[in-house]
Formats: C-alpha cells, sequence, structure tokens
C-alpha cells in the first residue's frame, strides 16, 4: 500500500490524515509538499487533508486547485488512482473541477463542529464497500463552508448515478438534498466533508471512520 | 553619542507630547537622570512602552514575588515567553494564558484572534509544537445592548485563528456579569509540547551574534497597543482605535512550521516572539536578559508600508513577527526554511557586549541607550491598598426557602454562569491534530488531550469565580487555585501546576490595589499548600471605565499529567443503579453563590472559604479512587453547588438521580450551598463499599447522599424535576440570547 | 491602471449572508430594506497601459481564479 | 432604491485576503499585477424614495452593522 498526502501551505489535518492512514493500513504515507511539480510514482491512495490551505483566502480551496502539485494530482485522478478530498481536501477536489458543484459558506454562518450523524448512501462504491449493511456513523464535522450545491440536474444526475456516498443525519449547513459526500463518475475520487481520518479510534474521536480506510486498502488489493 | 538625530516627526503626527502621555512626570525625570540627557522621540517611545504596566508589570512585580515557582516537576517559570513543565519520558510540557481585553473591547473578531495568535506564539517560541487551546471569558450583563455583539465577534475570532492555525481548542470558561459591561476580558491560553532538552529561551548569550527578523512585515499596526493595555477606557477611547491589529492565521501557521523546522536543525541561540510593544520589547529583552547588547538597523526591517519612521518600526505591533539571534554563519539555514515558508527573513542587526540598544535608520543613530534602566531597572511601584470589607455570613434560615427544589434547580440551570455554552464552542474545532479525548462537549470537568504517540495526557483547565474574588478576594484567590486542582483531580490526573492571567482594575486606587494583593496572596496560599506552582502568567490592569472597576478576575489555568489514559474518567457515565457518593463536607455555604444572585437577587454574603489541608486530602482520596478504577463518574461542586453537579451528570449521562438528604441544614442549602472541596461520585455498590472504608481511613468525609435511576432529579422522593426540563433550560439559555443575532455583524 | 472586479452570486444560487444582512438590518430598526446580497468586491492593481489588453486580462483572470462558475458572475471596470 | 455598498479596509490595515490573490495570480502567469486588495460589496434593495434619505439612512447601516469602523472604510452609490 503506496500513499500519498498532500500538504499545502495552511493544510492542518494533515497530520490527523497520516496517523489514520498509518493506523489502519500499518504504513505512513508520503508526505508531498505543494511546491514539488508531482507526486510519487506508483501511489495506491492520495489523500487531500483538511486544513485552511492558503488561509481559504478568495475562496475555500480555491488557490491551492490552482497549485502545480494539483495539475499532477489531477492527471493521477485520471489514470484512476482512488483519491480522498476531506473538508478542505473536498473544497479542492471542487475548485479543480475533479468532483461537480460548489460548497458555500454554511447556511447558519457560523463554523460547526461535532459529532455528527452521517449516513452511507450507498456502499457500492470503493470507499464505502466495508460499511456493508451499516447505515449510519458518527463521523466528526468541522468546517465553515461546507454548504453543498448544485443545480438540479446535477444534483439528479448525482443521485442517478449512484455518487452520492454519504447524506447527513442532521444536516448541518444547508447542503442541498443533505449531501456530505460525493464521488467521480469513475468512482476514483471521493470528496466528503465529515472528517473520517478523526474516527480511527476510541480515545478521538470513535472508530466509525475505520471501515473507509479498509475499503480503499481493500479495493487496491 | 553626539551623532543621535534629534527629532523625529511623522506624516502621522507622532509627536513628542503623545509619546509623553505615557510616561509620568516622575519617570521623565528617572529618565533624564538615567541618561544625563533628554531622550529623543524614539527613546521616549521606546521608555514609554517598556514601561507601560503591561510590559514592566510595574505596579504588580513586588506582589507577583509572593506565589510558589518552583517544584520538581518545574523546568522554567515565569520569566520566559512561557513556563514549562516535566512530564517525563524526557518530554516537556509548555504553557501560558495571556488577555487581550482592551482590544477585544474595540473589536471583538480581530481582538481576540490577535489575543490566540500571541499566545501561541509564546509557546513555539520555546520550540514547542500547540497541541491546545483553551479561552476564559467574561461578558458584561447579557441584556446589556453590546453584549451578544461581543459574544458573537469574539467567539468568532477565537474560531477563525485557532480553526484556521489548526490548534483545538479544548475548554474555557464563560461569565456574565454588569461588571464587564464596558470591560470584556478575553483570556486565552495555549499549551504545546516538546523534548525537555530541546527548549528554546530568550536571553541572548554570545556578543557579535546575528539578528534574525522573521514572518511578516512590520506596518503601522498597533503603534502603542501595549500602552493602550495599561490604560483605563474613558471619553476619548474612540481614537484609541487605530491601535487595533489584524491577525493572520495563515501567516501564523507556516510561522510555526517554519520555527519548529528550524529549531530541529543547530541554528538558533535564542528566539523571542514579537508581542506587545514589538520589536522594542523582543530586543530589548533578549539583549538585556542575557546581559549584552543590541545593534539593530531598521533599513532592513521587512517593511509593508512605505516611509515608516523609527519611532512606527519600534512600536508597531504587526502580528506574526519573530526576532531570533543564530549562530553565526547559519544565517542560510534560516533563509532557506523562511523562504520555503514562503515568510520574509532579515538579518537586522547583532547582539553587542557594549549593554546598550543601539539602533540605526537611514544611516543615522536614532537610538542609543542603556539597557538596564529599560528593563532591569523599570519602574517598581508599592501602591497603596486597602482590604476589602469582610462581609457576613449568610445564615440560611434567615431567607425565604424555596416551596419546590426541582423548580429552583430547573431556574439555576438556565442562569448565565451555569448553562451550556455550547453556542460558543460549537464554533471551535476541537478535534484537529487527533489527540483531543475530551474537549467541551465532553462531561468532564477537565479537558484532555493526549501527548501524541502515548497514552499519557495532559488535563487542561481554566478557573476562577469573580463572585468571591469580589467578596473576598483572599478566598475568592485560593478558590480559583483550589478549582483548577480539583478540576484536573476530577478526571483522574496529578496537577502539575498554573499558569494565570490577573485581570484588575486601575491599580492606582488602593481599595483596586487591595483586590489585586488580596487575590494574588491567597492564589500563593493555595499554590504552596496544593504543591502547585505558578510558572507563567500575565496581569491585566486598569480594565475600568469612568471609574467602574471590573469585579476582579484572577484567572487560573491549570494543567495535570495522566499517566495512563485507560485510568481517566468523566461524569457522563453514570449508570442506573449506581450509588452517589459526596466526598466532603457540606455547611451550606451560600454566600456570594449562584443560589444567592439569582434566587435571592443578591450580590451578599462572604466567599466560601477553601480549607486546603482538606482540599487536598479529599482530592488526593478521589484520585486515588479513580485510579483504582472504583469511581464510575466523577464530578467536581462548583457553581449551584450539590444539585447543579448532579443535574450535570445526570444529563450528560442520560440517568435521574433520587437524592436523599441528610445533614443539619436547610434542605435548599444542602442542595445549592458551594461549600468547596467536594466531589460527586457515582460507582457500583459494591465500590461504593470499597470507597467508604478507604475514606474512612484517610479521614475523608464521605457518605452516600443518593441513587442514579429514573428519569429525574428528586429529593426525598418530591420535589422532582424531569431531565428532558433541565437540559433544555441548560441547552437553550444561550441559543435563544443569540438567536436572531441582530447586532452581530453579520458580514464577517 | 486599476480594475475593479465585482463578483456575485448568480441569480438563484442562495445567500444566506446577504439574507442575514437584511434581517439583522431589519431588527436593527431599518425596515425600508427589503432584500440584500453581498458580495466580494476585489480592486486590482495593473502595470498595463492598454485599456483593452487590460479587459482582456481582467477577465481571463476571473475565470481562472477570481469567480466560480458554477455560482457566480463578475463584472469589471477599468480606470486609469 | 438600490443602494450599492463597498467596505474595505482603511490604508495601512493588512490585508491578508488581498495578498494572497495577489501572488497566486502572479503564480498563475498575471506578472502584471502588482496588488490586490479585497473587499465586501452589499447590495441593498430600499423601499424608500427619497434619495437624500436614503443616503443617510445606509450611511447609518454601514456605520451600525456593515463596516467596522475601526479598519473599514465604506462608500455608497444609490441608483433607482
Ligand atoms: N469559552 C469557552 N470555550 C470553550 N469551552 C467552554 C467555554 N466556556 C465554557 N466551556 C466549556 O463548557 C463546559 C462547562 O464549563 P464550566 O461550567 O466553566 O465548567 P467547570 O464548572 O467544571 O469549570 C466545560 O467543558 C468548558 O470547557
Ligand atoms: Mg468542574
Amino acid at each position: 500500500m503506496k500513499s500519498a498526502v498532500i500538504v499545502y501551505p495552511g493544510s492542518n489535518c494533515d497530520r490527523d490524515a497520516a496517523v489514520a492512514i498509518e493506523r489502519v493500513t500499518g504504513h505512513a504515507p508520503t508526505m508531498v509538499w505543494h511546491g514539488e511539480s508531482s507526486l510519487p510514482e506508483g501511489l495506491d491512495f492520495i489523500m487531500v487533508p483538511g486544513g485552511f490551505s492558503y488561509g481559504d483566502y478568495l475562496r475555500c480551496g480555491a488557490i491551492a486547485a490552482r497549485s502545480p502539485i494539483t495539475a499532477d494530482l489531477i492527471k493521477q485522478a485520471e489514470a484512476g488512482v482512488p483519491i480522498l478530498g476531506v473538508c478542505n481536501g473536498f473544497q479542492i477536489l471542487i475548485e479543480a473541477g475533479l468532483l461537480p458543484g460548489a460548497l458555500m459558506r454554511n447556511e447558519g454562518l457560523h463554523f460547526v463542529c461535532e459529532r455528527a450523524p452521517l449516513l452511507v448512501e450507498t456502499s457500492q462504491t470503493r470507499f464505502t464497500s466495508g460499511y456493508g449493511d451499516t447505515k449510519e456513523l458518527t463521523i466528526p464535522i468541522a468546517h465553515h463552508d461546507g454548504n453543498y450545491f448544485a443545480d438540479t440536474e446535477t444534483l439528479d444526475r448525482l443521485e442517478g448515478e449512484g455518487q452520492v456516498a454519504f447524506r447527513y443525519g442532521n444536516n448541518p449547513n444547508g447542503s442541498a438534498r443533505d449531501i456530505a459526500g460525493i464521488t467521480n463518475a469513475n468512482g476514483n475520487v471521493l470528496g466528503m466533508m465529515p472528517h473520517p481520518e478523526r474516527a480511527v479510534d476510541a480515545k478521538h474521536g470513535g472508530t466509525d471512520g475505520v471501515k473507509l480506510f479498509e475499503s480503499v486498502m481493500g479495493s487496491v488489493q | 553619542m553626539s551623532q543621535i538625530a534629534p527629532e523625529e516627526r511623522d506624516a502621522d503626527g507622532i509627536t513628542e507630547e503623545i509619546a509623553l502621555e505615557h510616561v509620568t512626570s516622575d519617570e521623565y525625570e528617572i529618565i533624564l537622570k538615567e541618561l544625563g540627557r533628554a531622550p529623543n522621540l524614539v527613546e521616549l517611545g521606546i521608555f514609554s512602552v517598556m514601561w507601560s504596566e503591561h510590559c514592566s508589570y510595574k505596579s504588580s512585580r513586588l506582589h507577583l514575588a509572593k506565589f510558589p515557582t518552583s517544584g520538581d516537576k518545574v523546568i522554567y517559570g515565569p520569566g520566559e515567553n512561557a513556563g514549562v513543565v516535566d512530564i517525563g519520558d524526557g518530554q516537556a510540557a509548555i504553557f501560558k494564558m495571556e488577555s487581550h481585553n482592551h482590544p477585544s473591547f474595540i473589536e471583538p473578531y480581530q481582538g481576540a484572534a490577535t489575543g490566540v495568535g500571541g499566545i501561541l506564539r509564546d509557546v513555539f517560541t520555546m520550540g514547542a509544537r500547540p497541541v491546545a487551546l483553551m479561552n476564559a471569558l467574561r461578558f458584561g450583563d447579557p441584556k446589556h445592548p453590546k453584549t451578544r455583539q461581543l459574544v458573537a465577534g469574539v467567539t468568532a475570532g477565537i474560531g477563525g485563528y485557532g480553526n484556521c492555525v489548526g490548534v483545538p481548542t479544548v475548554g474555557g470558561e464563560t461569565n456574565f456579569d454588569k461588571g464587564y459591561n464596558e470591560n470584556i476580558l478575553v483570556n486565552a491560553m495555549a499549551v504545546g509540547l516538546a523534548d525537555a532538552d530541546k527548549i528554546f529561551t530568550a536571553a541572548a548569550r554570545e556578543p557579535g551574534f546575528p539578528v534574525l527578523y522573521v514572518g511578516a512585515k512590520t506596518g503601522r499596526d498597533g503603534i502603542h497597543g501595549a500602552t493602550m493595555a495599561s490604560a483605563e477606557f474613558g471619553e476619548g477611547s474612540e481614537e484609541k482605535r487605530p491601535t487595533v491589529q489584524v491577525g493572520d492565521p495563515f501567516t501564523e501557521k507556516k510561522l510555526i512550521e517554519a520555527c519548529l523546522e528550524l529549531m530541529a536543525e543547530d541554528a538558533i541561540s535564542s528566539i523571542q516572539d514579537m508581542g506587545a510593544a514589538g520589536l522594542t520589547s523582543s530586543s530589548v529583552e533578549m539583549a538585556s536578559s542575557g546581559g549584552l547588547g543590541i545593534e539593530l538597523d531598521l533599513d532592513h526591517v521587512p517593511q509593508r508600508e512605505e516611509a515608516m519612521t523609527a519611532y512606527e518600526m519600534m512600536l508597531s505591533e504587526s502580528q506574526e513577527r519573530m526576532l531570533m539571534i543564530v549562530k553565526p554563519g547559519r544565517e542560510h539555514v534560516a533563509e532557506r526554511i523562511f523562504k520555503k515558508w514562503d515568510l520574509d527573513v532579515a538579518t537586522i542587526g547583532k547582539t553587542a557586549e557594549h549593554g546598550r540598544l543601539v539602533l540605526r535608520h537611514k544611516g543615522e543613530v536614532v537610538c542609543d541607550l542603556p539597557l538596564d534602566p529599560i528593563g532591569e531597572n523599570a519602574p517598581k511601584y508599592d501602591r497603596p491598598h486597602f482590604p476589602a470589607e469582610a462581609r457576613a455570613q449568610i445564615d440560611p434560615s434567615d431567607l425565604h426557602q424555596p416551596e419546590h427544589l426541582g423548580e429552583t434547580l430547573l431556574q439555576l440551570m438556565a442562569t448565565p454562569d451555569m448553562a451550556s455554552k455550547r453556542w460558543i464552542w460549537s464554533q471551535y474545532d476541537r478535534h484537529v491534530m487527533a489527540d483531543t479525548a475530551a474537549s467541551s462537549e465532553d462531561p468532564a470537568d477537565a479537558a484532555i488531550v493526549r501527548v501524541h504517540g502515548t497514552n499519557k495526557a495532559l488535563a487542561i483547565t481554566t478557573d476562577c469565580t469573580p463572585r468571591y474574588c469580589f467578596a473576598d478576594p483572599y478566598e475568592g484567590g485560593k478558590q480559583a487555585v483550589a478549582e483548577a486542582w480539583r478540576n484536573l483531580t476530577a478526571v483522574g490526573a496529578d496537577p502539575i501546576a498554573i499558569t494565570d492571567c490577573l485581570n484588575f482594575g486601575n491599580p492606582e486606587r488602593p481599595e483596586i490595589m487591595g483586590q489585586f494583593v488580596g487575590c494574588v496572596e491567597g492564589m500563593a496560599e493555595a499554590c504552596k499548600v496544593l504543591s502547585f506552582p505558578v510558572v507563567s502568567g500575565n496581569v491585566s490592569l486598569y480594565n475600568e471605565t469612568d471609574g467602574r472597576a471590573i469585579p476582579p478576575t484572577p484567572a487560573v489555568g491549570g494543567l495535570g499529567l495522566i499517566p495512563d489514559m485507560d485510568k481517566r474518567v468523566g461524569f457522563g457515565c453514570m449508570e442506573d443503579g449506581d450509588v452517589i457518593l459526596l466526598v466532603g463536607e457540606t455547611k451550606g455555604e451560600l454566600g456570594a453563590s449562584l443560589y444567592m444572585r439569582h434566587i435571592e437577587g443578591k450580590e451578599s454574603g462572604n466567599a466560601p472559604r477553601v480549607d486546603l489541608a482538606a482540599e487536598k486530602r479529599h482530592g488526593d482520596y478521589v484520585r486515588g479512587e479513580i485510579r483504582a478504577g472504583r469511581a464510575k463518574a466523577v464530578h467536581d461542586l462548583s457553581d449551584g453547588g450539590l444539585a447543579c453537579a448532579a443535574a450535570d451528570m445526570a444529563i450528560a449521562s442520560g440517568t435521574g438521580i433520587k437524592l436523599a438528604y441528610q445533614g443539619n441544614v436547610p434542605h435548599f442549602a444542602w442542595m445549592f450551598g458551594e461549600d468547596q472541596g467536594r466531589y460527586l461520585i457515582a460507582a457500583s455498590a459494591e465500590n461504593a463499599e470499597a470507597m467508604l472504608a478507604d475514606a474512612k481511613a484517610q479521614s475523608v468525609p464521605v457518605s452516600v447522599i443518593g441513587l442514579a435511576g429514573g428519569r429525574f432529579i428528586s429529593i426525598n422522593g418530591g420535589h422532582a424535576v424531569d431531565l428532558i426540563a433541565l437540559k433544555q433550560a441548560y441547552e437553550n439559555w444561550l441559543p435563544d440570547l443569540m438567536g436572531a443575532e441582530p447586532e452581530a455583524r453579520a458580514a464577517e | 491602471m486599476k480594475a475593479r472586479v465585482h463578483v456575485y452570486l448568480k441569480p438563484g444560487v442562495l445567500d444566506p449572508q446577504g439574507q442575514a444582512v437584511a434581517t439583522s438590518l431589519n431588527h436593527l430598526g431599518f425596515e425600508e430594506v427589503s432584500a440584500a446580497r453581498q458580495g466580494k468586491f476585489i480592486e486590482i492593481d495593473l502595470e498595463t497601459a492598454d485599456a483593452e489588453e487590460a479587459q482582456k486580462r481582467v477577465a481571463e483572470m476571473c475565470d481562472k481564479l477570481l469567480a466560480n462558475p458554477v455560482i457566480e458572475n463578475y463584472d469589471i471596470e477599468l480606470s486609469a
């Protein structure tokens, strides 16, 4: 299992991501600094972590999405490497055009941090296969701009194609159709606002996120 | 010294008169005598900020010396940027608390945000990775027209900064009291971790070493911030507005990473953040604590604005900047790392043997001062003080008896100090860094943050009950320390040391100085008896407006260690059938209690007395029972007494409690009295037996006062109040207050 | 040359910030406010002399970075 | 009546957003950008007919809510 975590200036869940990946897979990921022009060869999994890349100035994820390493990330996505973007990582994937829609300021206008109920919408993705019949998880959320928006046509398409991976049990931010996480058409890119990497340890945020990492690992073996 | 530029005036019209405003005429005389000549404007500006209360501690130093500051766990006590304590295995915890009161009142978002930024820098300057933030907030009357906007702005500012830098904000405390209407308090605390043998300090070591400036550029922001923090509000405080700075947490995050990266190389000799009084205090402190001198060429200071004068550069409080002295020839290492992080780095001077501060600007010497008078020999005042008048003890039998104790409990759970602060802390990222084991949302008396990669954890709390400090500064000071110690104990931690933030009114008024001295002496006594030394802290005086001072508020930040995470405990794990034990004695002390304030509607009575020896005995007993694995849930008793603590446990556990009254004080005094040194413990019947036996052996008063079960809190089978109603009362007060939030700036 | 760029939400995209502003203004007694919308305003200093060229380049900046085409529109004003 | 309000930082106040925008534009190849500043833009619909009255009221809105007088300035344009 060869994985990488991209570190942008202002990323702050990079350590959380590395800890979770190592805990679940037994292998430490390579931390890739944003200034590098390319990701390592032969990766099985890439994680774009949460945080405030470039201070979240202008729009969350906008500046990171246009940085050199993201250009290579797009290539890897096209080549089918599994990519998980969490929170700011989700915002970056959306700004980079790897996932459809937009993430806007939370409806309540405040930053929201809580352990949120999350519904597994489908276990037919390579990220969620391990959840089997489990329908409801508790996963921490922590964000200011997680209000998912897309036009009706896009939303219908996402639903129709089984690209909605997670929904909120308790919509905390006004997201359209309670959407918390979506995949791309190919199924190799998942973006989600909740933090599965903060739920891999009973002494921290619970263990409901473990299966997500196990699923990706299983899907590449 | 003939070449010193005589006068410097700038476009914004900073004149000698303005600088002079901040030194008294007596102080000016001292300056003349020390220098043997008149200072120029730059020099006067430097004296004015360095001799400000904020930087010189001129009114407080004499009394701060009363604190015990050493102990076998103390690596660095007060005097460094933050306190450093040993947590075993070659690791150290580094922590400090600081105020940002005045700026937060003027501009709540930026004031609170930059407060968080400043306290983080104090901690990572010493080589620590910051791992937790806390905040202690005091706002005015909830109905005061400014309160909601201030709550909204301060909360957003703390979250805006802490969330972005990626350090979890794990806990804090929030009070509301009309005494803070015109002077809110924003105290922030940061905790970091480092290897005990890799701590960095500020004192310059060798002459001739290069001095580097790193971080953000210098602008005209916050000039005279330190002196502002040392002045009271009144007519004309509007004009003080431009001294507010804007924080840039993104730059701070990069600065943390860059500093830690550089600290891992063998390059830094000493390092200091630029806090209050920016370049002035950092350069003066580094040089004078090392017994050296320092020379700076201000032309090399990275500047954000054009045509900045020496005066402006020296007094600017632009954020996210550090000063460091590096080993000769290692400048390039710093340059490489700071460039990688897209931060400014410039060599701006060198250390020198001469014990002076010499500044050059545009080829001229604009300042040449001996360092001793600025720093070490700054004025130190023994201000007159007299003690507060003693207040009478409340005799419960003189008070009106509530008819339905359950209703009274319901009322108290929805009072401003008691009610849930979820509205605030849900805006803080409490989980980032993957080590938070208990934060504001979790039913535990202290926040718990694991030491990364180990099974040890830090326990962290902030405490102070200003009602008590106002009623009796000495007892209130004791109580603040004791409560912090108790909260750490209640989660199973060994209390180690405290930091503090002493917020008071104008020290030139003897009654205010009396409050200060009383609180300090009470705190010192508690610290001694509990072996809980003070390792860092901060003083904020002049918190008053038009002669109305805040209640004395010596906030205490306590740190403890949980050696084995598997032996920690909270108060949410009580189960049906558990026996409820009360540790400690109950005399029904109602003076200065929440009950008096909200049910009797009076601010009267003396503060509850803390018997420190009993406090220690009770706490050691409780910790022992936790470590022995017998206590399922533990909660300390504080605001609102036994009944409110029982309600907290019941709400958190989803299980009611049948209380059985015992003793010889009126029922309501037993339920709501705020006697100190007490805990509630829930345990299985079997373990409760063993605990009672231990208690007897250790002469700790412990008795069975109830049984867990059902959906109500009741007393002697009556006065029942439903848990759901209690929870609603507790949860809804603050959201209802903030509800529409009309005055809050919607467009943050 | 200076460009003043306004970036605002497309019609039909929910604007909670604008709504909050309107509600707050109403609460504060400004009852004449019937609606509000909030957008961004970016002022850019350009080292370009040619206005036509500037207009083209700034539009490109908007498309590439300053606006998110999924939810936002923009307009550009140039001045000397 | 419509009011268009621009709220921007006072000169000298740190503008990290604007800086980030300028740097990012430079990185994207827009080298002619020498600086950028970011502010807010708020459009308000008013049920007022009198322009003078509107101007006065909107200024009050700015002072009370829309701008933060400590660090921000504003300007107001009215249109029918
Ligand atoms: N300003 C704040 N920031 C973060 N957490 C807060 C704040 N105010 C209160 N809390 C949290 O609310 C809970 C209850 O606080 P408090 O009543 O002061 O506890 P205690 O009485 O045990 O000291 C704690 O978990 C505390 O951390
Ligand atoms: Mg407590």
